[in-house]
């Protein structure tokens, strides 16, 4: 079923002519042009805030540029809405989730294309087609059940599958990834060389290298806003040339392991259960050492972080701290106790949007920190945030800059930047590195590195497994919320662990 | 992993069992706290539950009833009207001072209704065209309506002169006044409209998530827009119905009856965060304000006292259906 | 049937209101002296007035008293009653036709608004007199509530007997309460003494006693001596503490009506028509309204039960 | 690169100057309207400027200004609270009653206070342990309060005889009355604990996103507790300062105050749906409205058209103020 003829070298089907979108003290994107054919997808790479969600906003109608325009197919286009670019064909999947939690799977698939009949909604075939829609992506999604019941991974699935509802020409994915796991991103990348074999134009915005190299035919970095350079075969370009373009230097081994000494058990789980968990979990982990947690989408990695931190109330299972059960019944306690936690959810359980960054950075830690009576101390505050801001690279008009202004990564870093504040004895990470393009991935990794030289006890909770392989000491492998097993690195391999995590 | 395994599993995609029971409870909601209520009136209230007390008591509340429906778009849109109870009283008094002036009956509906569509329009306008919130547009137009209300009828009620206009408000169908009729069939078309129509479900979806839905192209501002028009034509409607039924157009009435509307909705487990719309969640709002108020009267309550009660039924109804929630889950 | 207790229903327009209070209390005195019982409900507006005939009925009640909160429900409510074989008593407001006329057939016991109004006026110009006080630096302040037809005829039969006294137009001035407790009578009293800072003495008037004692408590904080000031207020419930202050104040007095005998004779009307089939005048006036103030307040509320 | 080469680089971080200007438009916000507002009432409104009329429009807006001031940090977490008109009411009684039963004035003024610690709790309660949506709670406890405050008072204003009393409400400071002394130490107090303090913060952080703000160790509970029961006591102060100043308790007065009170707030800026508190922007709404209200007196207008002014301003003031920001952009 192939649109159209397929690559015709001299006129691009998509076009970006010199695009500009400034917003109040930010210069998004400046003077961007580059095309992309049919029939090809097109990697946008770039560190956070270099523009690239920006550009898919533009493409998208969201933002109106304050510059330039799109081509399509040769012919000038102006969306004032999103509706407009969805009649024009387009769909864009975006970078934070975009959907309505209390409406079923099938309608938020459909949403603002409700198939009917006679005038009314036609439940009938809404449910097949949903169910067709998820069918290469994640057959185990029931299409009746309200979406804000599926985990985040789950989520992004139906929101992918969302865009491919509308049948549209152009595809623009602003990493589909970042909180799926390894089956599910096979699954999609099978349906992306799919859509190209159907001659659509796709573009892939994603800060993971391997992915690039494996689905993209041609890629486009960016930096500052910036088109640097356009690369239309992938054949002769490597990681490192990429990187190069895109950092301005190079990026040794990210991962950079070096075995440490452990110290004594500092936090030990037993016999935890709560909801998300399918059998009783216990596990222990030193001082000092990162233990990582692996699992497919859905395993109970989110649930069980959550049910140490006390974000969720546990049904049963004591947790012990250096020795000592303690008492955890709120997030409060957890941080009192030492124990603080990194969501994977960032929109909805990390970041106070209006807050500004420097408010973002403090909340937690003005409480041991800043204050006196309750009473905020305002230059320690200033002071920690320029330092957090500049430690971890945040890329901020100010301080005072709110929150959701920010591109995703700095939100991330922003987030991060609230634990770095203060003293811990354990961090619960689940995907810390959710949307944080290379060069800060690294920067994340050594971080965390020297969190644990400090002694700080890391669980991280990750789907990514060339990341979970790098940075743990040990790994402990969840399947179907329960434990399948910890093994030690060097026991670790990608087939191991994978084996370990898919259901029996 | 196929759906049947998992059911087998016992993940929580599946377990439909608890799901059932937990859904079916959750659908029941506040009707459940109705009918014990209801039950306990019968017992409890001499009179109740005669025919011409079950009658009364009907008409009383078919005017929450009316305009509690479209308030529903309002809520399940993620906002609310405060406009509702000037524009039943400007409505009427609308239709009353054009029926004394034309001698139509129709000419002077449909100058009530008109005024409730022209309202809607502004609040719909301001709202979504405009983007100023909610609370500040309907605040201002109920206070534009209140004014213009007391203008045309020159402060004091308007009798009508033309009586086949009481038709409306005065008459009987199978036993039961026709605005309990009018009332039962706003019910079924509003559940209709919001469960199987494209309307509908585009405002639950912006209720749910405004961002998403409008990513996803639907007409966010027309929706809206449309939502208050409807709005104010059944506001209207219930206006001319009530002056009908009064026999005359009453620029002070219904002052404060936004509050009637909303807290129908809200203590029949409506969202005012949005993303929420079951009529039948109204019709147990309505019914449990409306039986609230009908036995405190038949139980001849000393009014200072009807406040403590009325306010704390209301805290009990809800304590209630959110702890049968809690423990059905 | 027979052995049913005879049951009447009593509906005020605004139950939260002294006066209604006492004319339900006495009410209830009646109907303890003849052994019958009395339904009191609330009847804010047109629809919850309809409401509660539906109740009444359904209680098994054989007629009632009605203050209505408008007039022109008069045919609505006569229509219902006649449906629901209810027998009605009007008190405090007469029913008003679809023609504008007042329903001379349906059986009423009051007083004339505008008539309380006019002597509320009189009175002032009478204690001005008195006084001494020259008109042309005299200024009074009215404060209205036009949304209530009665309030509109208490305060425009009030001016109007100023005018006739000979008080000057130019220097009787409207302010429009916003609410009808005293802190909206106080604000718009207030705005009413700072545009006219030139006057020396004021009357107050109002449509109640919390009408006048917010401008009363507004001469206060501009300055204002109680010599300078008179108000006097319609009711006379609300204005007993207010009379027990040790300091005099501007405040004169008020104009005591008699809810109890409002309470007391509706009620008993409709009893001897329901009970004995003794059908009640068309009109029954009653007394005028008295004056009370520091000196005989205590005496007249003794009177009259009401202390 | 570190920070100071970016700037260099004049990326993102960059441009600071024209963040200024529109920041310090937003900033100034509705205070802008005010100042307009004030200087067209001020040109064409006789004695609009007098010293009298400015001291009788600070006494007019007092308590709106004192219980707008805690109805902040109620919407700043993204509630609101109906309850404040019936606690101004009940505690004026509470207050008269008591002083009248033990001649102290401090107890009375002690019990007025304490009711709304008791209202308060309540809501707190209700609202945030229970899970209870505040609209429902608040609404009950609303009817509650007034119904307490009619039979405390026996449903009729309870005049106070201890003249001591009046001290609070009467009595004049620098030329300013007591009253709106309290209020300005509230703006400064409110202003204070929200910007300089952790709990303030806490609040715009569960208003901005509850469920971050737990997970980043915020006591949410607590916190929410605490803002009903801080806004209890306001109402209550509100409440007994008003009894002091009319010299009685009155059990039906504020009614609809809660209106009042969260318009002033929405109307300066302050959004519905949390996250925002800054107290500029209520003192812009209080002054706006109490301009409005003192300016269409003086003018004498008509009181059906005051509604209609009343509603247009409302209209006008927020459309001019959205039109600014944008066009500040
Ligand atoms: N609505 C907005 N208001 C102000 N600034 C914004 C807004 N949206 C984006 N920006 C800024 O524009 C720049 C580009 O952001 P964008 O989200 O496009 O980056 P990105 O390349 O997608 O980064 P990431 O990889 O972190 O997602 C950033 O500096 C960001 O802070
Ligand atoms: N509130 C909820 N109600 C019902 N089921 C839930 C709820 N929250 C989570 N679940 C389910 O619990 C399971 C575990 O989810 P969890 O988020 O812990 O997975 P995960 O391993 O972190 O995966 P992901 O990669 O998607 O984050 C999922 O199947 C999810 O659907
Ligand atoms: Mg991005
Ligand atoms: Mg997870």
């Amino acid at each position: 079923m192939a649109l159209g003829s397929t690559v015709q070298p001299s006129t691009p089907y998509l076009e970006f002519v010199h695009i500009s979108k400034s917003f109040p003290g930010v210069r998004a994107l400046e003077d961007v042009s580059f095309g992309v054919h049919s029939g090809s997808v097109r990697a946008l790479v770039g560190e956070n805030g270099a523009g690239k969600s920006t550009l898919l906003k533009v493409l998208s109608g969201v933002y109106r540029p304050t510059s330039g325009c799109l081509k399509i197919d040769g012919s000038e286009r102006t969306f004032s809405e999103t509706s407009d670019s969805l009649a024009a064909g387009i769909s864009v999947i975006y970078q934070e989730l975009v959907t309505v939690p209390k409406l079923r799977v099938a309608e938020n698939l459909f949403l603002g294309h409700l198939p009917r009949r006679r005038g009314m909604v036609d439940y009938r075939r809404l449910y097949e087609d949903a169910r067709h829609a998820l069918d290469s992506l994640a057959d185990d999604i029931d299409p009746r059940t309200p979406l804000g019941r599926l985990s985040i991974g789950q989520q992004q699935m139906t929101e992918i599958a969302k865009a491919l509802t509308r049948g549209s020409r152009i595809l623009a994915f602003d990493e589909p990834t970042s909180s799926l796991s390894a089956r599910e991103i096979e699954k999609l990348f099978a349906v992306i060389s799919r859509l190209r074999d159907e001659g659509r134009t796709i573009l892939y915005v994603s800060h993971r290298m391997e992915e690039i190299f494996r689905i993209c035919d041609s890629a486009t970095v960016f930096k500052d806003g910036r088109h640097v350079e356009t690369f239309n075969s992938m054949d002769d370009l490597t990681q490192d040339i990429l990187i190069n373009r895109m950092v301005g230097r190079d990026i040794k081994d990210v991962y950079n392991y070096s075995p440490r000494t452990h110290g004594d058990v500092t936090i030990e789980v037993r016999n935890m259960t709560g909801p998300g968990l399918r059998k009783p979990v216990s596990l222990a982990a030193r001082s000092g050492e990162i233990l990582g947690l692996f699992g497919l989408v859905g395993a109970g990695r989110t649930e069980l972080l959550k049910l140490i931190y006390g974000a969720t109330r546990r049904a049963g299972g004591e947790i012990l701290l250096n020795g000592v059960p303690i008492d955890i019944g709120t997030p409060r306690d957890a941080i009192d106790h030492g124990i603080v936690f990194c969501s994977e959810n960032r929109k909805a359980e990390g970041i106070i949007p209006l807050g500004s960054v420097q408010e973002n950075i403090n909340i937690s830690a003005r409480r041991r920190h800043g204050h006196r009576f309750g009473i905020i101390n305002e230059s320690w505050e200033r002071r920690n945030a320029r330092e957090q801001v500049r430690a971890l690279d945040v890329r901020t008009p100010g301080l005072e800059q709110k929150l959701c202004n920010l591109s995703g990564g700095n939100q991330q870093k922003v987030i991060l930047a609230r634990w770095l504040s203060d003293q811990m004895t354990v961090i619960l990470f689940d995907d810390p590195t959710r949307g944080i393009d290379g060069g800060a991935r690294s920067e994340i990794y050594g971080l965390i590195r020297s969190l644990a030289e400090r002694g700080v006890t890391v669980l991280m909770g990750s789907s990514d497994l060339p990341e979970v392989l790098g940075v743990s000491d040990r790994i402990a492998v969840m399947r179907d919320g329960s434990l399948s097993g910890i093994v030690e690195r060097t026991d670790a391999s990608e087939q191991k662990l994978l084996s370990m995590a898919l259901p029996v | 992993m196929n759906l049947s395994e998992k059911i087998m599993a016992g993940t929580p995609v599946s377990s439909f069992k608890t799901l059932d029971t937990s859904v079916l409870l959750d659908r029941a909601g506040m009707l459940l706290v109705f009918v014990a209520l209801f039950i306990a009136c019968s017992v409890f209230v001499d009179n109740f539950l005669s025919w011409r007390n079950m009658a009364g008591l009907s008409l009383a509340i078919s005017m929450a009833g009316m305009v509690s429906c479209s308030m529903l778009l309002c809520i399940a849109s993620g906002n609310f009207d405060l406009s509702v109870g000037s524009v039943i009283a400007a409505s009427g008094c609308m239709a009353a001072v054009v029926i004394n002036l034309t001698g139509s009956v129709v000419i002077g509906i449909l100058a009530g209704l008109g005024l409730g569509v022209v309202v809607g329009l502004i609040n719909g306008f301001v709202f979504a065209k405009l983007g100023i919130n909610a609370f500040i547009t309907t605040l201002a137009t109920m206070q534009m309506a209140r004014g213009f209300g007391y203008i045309i009828a020159g402060g004091k009620a308007v009798g009508i002169t033309n009586s086949d206009f009481f038709v409306i408000g005065t008459t009987y169908f199978l036993g039961l006044p026709t605005p309990v009729w009018l009332t039962l069939a706003t019910f079924v078309v509003f559940g209709w409209l919001i469960n199987y129509t494209e309307f509908g479900r585009n405002i639950l979806a912006i209720g749910g998530n405004e961002e998403a839905a409008r990513l996803a192209g639907v007409p966010v501002v027309r929706t809206k827009i449309w939502i208050f028009v409807i709005h104010g034509v059944m506001s209207a409607l219930a206006g001319v119905v009530l002056a009908s039924r009064m026999t005359s157009g009453q620029p002070m009435t219904a002052i404060g009856f936004e509050m009637t509307a909303i807290s129908a909705c809200v203590l029949g487990g409506v969202s005012l965060a949005g993303g929420i719309g079951k009529i039948s969640y109204v019709i147990a709002g309505v019914l449990i304000l409306g039986t609230v108020e009908n036995s405190m009267n038949l139980l001849n309550i000393n009014p200072f006292y009807q406040y403590l009660v009325r306010g704390t039924i209301l805290l009990v109804a809800v304590i209630f259906d959110k702890y049968k929630r809690i423990s059905s889950i | 049937e027979a052995a049913d207790k005879v049951k009447i229903g009593f509906l005020v327009k605004q139950p939260e209101e002294p006066w209604f209070q006492t004319e339900w209390r006495f009410a209830d005195k009646a109907a303890k002296d003849n052994g019958f019982e009395v339904l009191k409900i609330a009847a804010p507006d047109g629809e919850r007035t309809l409401a509660a005939l539906d109740s009444l009925a359904a209680n098994g009640a054989q007629g009632f008293v009605i203050c209505t909160p408008d007039p022109r429900l008069g045919p609505s409510i006569v229509a219902k009653a006649k449906a629901l074989n209810l027998k009605i008593v009007a008190v405090d407001d007469r029913f008003v036709g679809s023609d504008g006329k007042f329903m001379e057939d349906v059986p009423y016991l009051g007083m004339d608004a505008h008539a309380v109004g006019q002597k509320q006026g009189s009175l002032l110009m009478d204690e001005a007199g008195k006084r001494g006080w020259k008109l042309a630096e005299t200024g009074a302040i009215v404060n209205t509530f036009e949304e209530l037809d009665t309030a509109h005829q208490r305060t425009s039969g009030s001016v109007e007997s100023l005018l006739a006294a000979g008080f000057p137009k130019e220097n009787i001035y409207f302010a429009a309460n916003r609410t009808t407790d005293i802190p909206g009578s106080f604000d718009a009293s207030n705005i009413m003494l700072t545009q006219h800072p030139d006057k020396k003495n004021w009357l107050i008037i109002g449509m109640n006693d919390n009408a006048v004692l917010g401008g009363i408590r507004a001469t206060e904080g501009a300055g204002f001596k109680a010599p300078n000031v008179i108000g006097i207020g319609i009711n006379g419930t609300d204005v007993v503490a207010e009379l027990e202050k040790k300091d005099v104040t501007g405040l004169y007095g008020s104009l005591l009506l008699s809810p109890n005998v409002h309470g007391y004779k509706t009620t008993m009307m409709v009893y001897d028509w329901v009970a004995k089939g003794i059908e009640p005048p068309k009109f029954t006036p009653v007394s005028e309204a008295t004056l009370i103030t520091r000196e005989n307040f205590k005496q007249k509320l003794k009177e009259m039960g009401l202390m």
